[in-house]
């Protein structure tokens, strides 16, 4: 079981090392190369609509991030101190119609579509989301 | 994210390399939206060097589609795996018609 | 030689490998003889591979390039130093409206 | 001063061999890649004639190769046993009218071209022609 770590602040050019601490537990879990891709997607998502809708319009703030990896697991964890907001909720998935595709809500589909789990918990002014993902190991 | 344009008579081809990101997004979307200002409504994004892709970057891929498809069409030419992944999580691969090859893409309109 | 064709809606290529000379030509003729017999008449020829042209390859290339002009064209792409020497050689460089990849000619029909 | 002799039957699939022979004494003098190129196909476009339009109807025969290479020369002497011709006059170069483009009597303009002198001789039945191409050569 290996912990990872990170605090950026919560601007858009900084999701990148979020993906990065993502990437490296989900190899260390031993995730193939799709699923460790969506999972740093999947955290790129929750980075940005932190940044975008809890710290866009108000006080600016951190991202902490932590990343735990275990064989065929990993867990992540994001506190920020904006607005409280539950990203846990699972969103409807919007109808891709040809006419009138989806531009936006996006975020969250994906979120949920990557993820095995996701939960919310708001204390002391701090949002702490949990996301995990398993990944069925081949047997050795 | 670095962005290459090659126009032909019919059609201008995308070539994106990098990330499309909350970050980068804009780029994506000022050089399309000026294709489309010129009057270009048949695109071809080659996504083969796109090394991810997020929902902003989806969202100005979507907003271009529109933009093109009453005169024209967007079409994607040989994503890489993890520009199709991030279409097909976010459940718009059904959206584009996507060719294996820039040249199939091009051929086609 | 060998020959590879690529059927596209508007467009076909024909990508040619190898010697095109009086022992091979045959293949070629007949090669770009069933895609003017299909109908299709809007061609591409890539000659990035071709390692010798000799006057009755140019016979058939000529030819082709008659058969398609009236409702089409045959095109060049990307010759080869030597195709494009033979062509110059020859006199007939003028005749064809060379590209520099077969994306640009695809994309000029 | 190197001398390649070569005896080909008169078919088009032994064209080839004459000019890999002709590639030899062409590198060996000096030549660059595309002049080099060129005498191939001169070659090849006099060995064709001989075989289509020497041979074609009648007897089949030999073609006779020999090349001469010096530095910055060579010459190649074709010899044939069909009925007598003289591909040492110059033709005229077919006008490329783009409506209606030459599809044939190239060959003769391709040597002539190339070549910088072409010679004929008609002896005890055999044609003789000799082809001779001066490349400058880069000063030493
Ligand atoms: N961290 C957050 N704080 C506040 N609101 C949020 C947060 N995350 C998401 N939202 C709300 O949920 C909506 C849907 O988010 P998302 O699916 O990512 O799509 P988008 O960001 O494109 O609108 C957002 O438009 C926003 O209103
Ligand atoms: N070795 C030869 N023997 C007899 N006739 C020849 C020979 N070489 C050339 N010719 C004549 O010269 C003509 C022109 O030759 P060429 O320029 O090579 O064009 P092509 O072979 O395409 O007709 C030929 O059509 C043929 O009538």
């Amino acid at each position: 079981m290996a912990t990872r770590r990170l605090t950026i602040p919560g601007r858009l050019d900084q999701i990148e090392a979020a993906c990065d601490c993502v990437e490296a537990g989900a190899l260390e879990a031993g995730f193939d190369e799709s699923t460790t891709y969506a999972c740093q997607l999947a955290v790129a998502e929750a980075c940005e609509n932190i940044v975008k809708h809890g710290y866009g319009s108000g006080q600016p703030g951190d991202i902490c991030v932590e990343v735990v990896a275990s064989q065929g697991q990993i867990t992540i964890r994001l506190e920020d101190s904006g607005p409280p907001f539950n990203a846990a909720r699972r969103p409807k998935q919007p109808e891709c119609d040809q006419n009138d595709p989806p531009v936006g809500g996006l975020g969250l589909v994906i979120i949920h579509r990557v993820m095995d789990r996701v939960t919310y918990l708001r204390r002391s002014g701090v949002n702490r989301l949990t996301m995990r993902k398993r990944m069925p190991q081949p047997s050795s | 994210m670095d962005i290459q344009i090659q126009e032909y008579k019919r059609v201008a081809v995308v070539n994106i390399v990098g990330r499309i990101d909350s970050s980068s997004s804009a780029d994506l979307e000022a050089s399309l939206q000026a294709l489309v200002d010129k009057g270009k409504r048949n695109l071809v994004l080659d996504m083969s060097k796109v090394e991810f892709l997020s929902s902003s970057g989806l969202r100005v891929i979507v907003n271009a589609y529109k933009a093109c498809k009453e005169v024209g069409q967007l079409c994607v030419a040989q994503p890489s795996e993890r520009a199709a992944s991030s279409l097909s999580i976010a459940g718009i691969d059904t959206l584009f018609t996507v060719y294996p090859t820039r040249e199939a893409a091009i051929a086609s309109f």
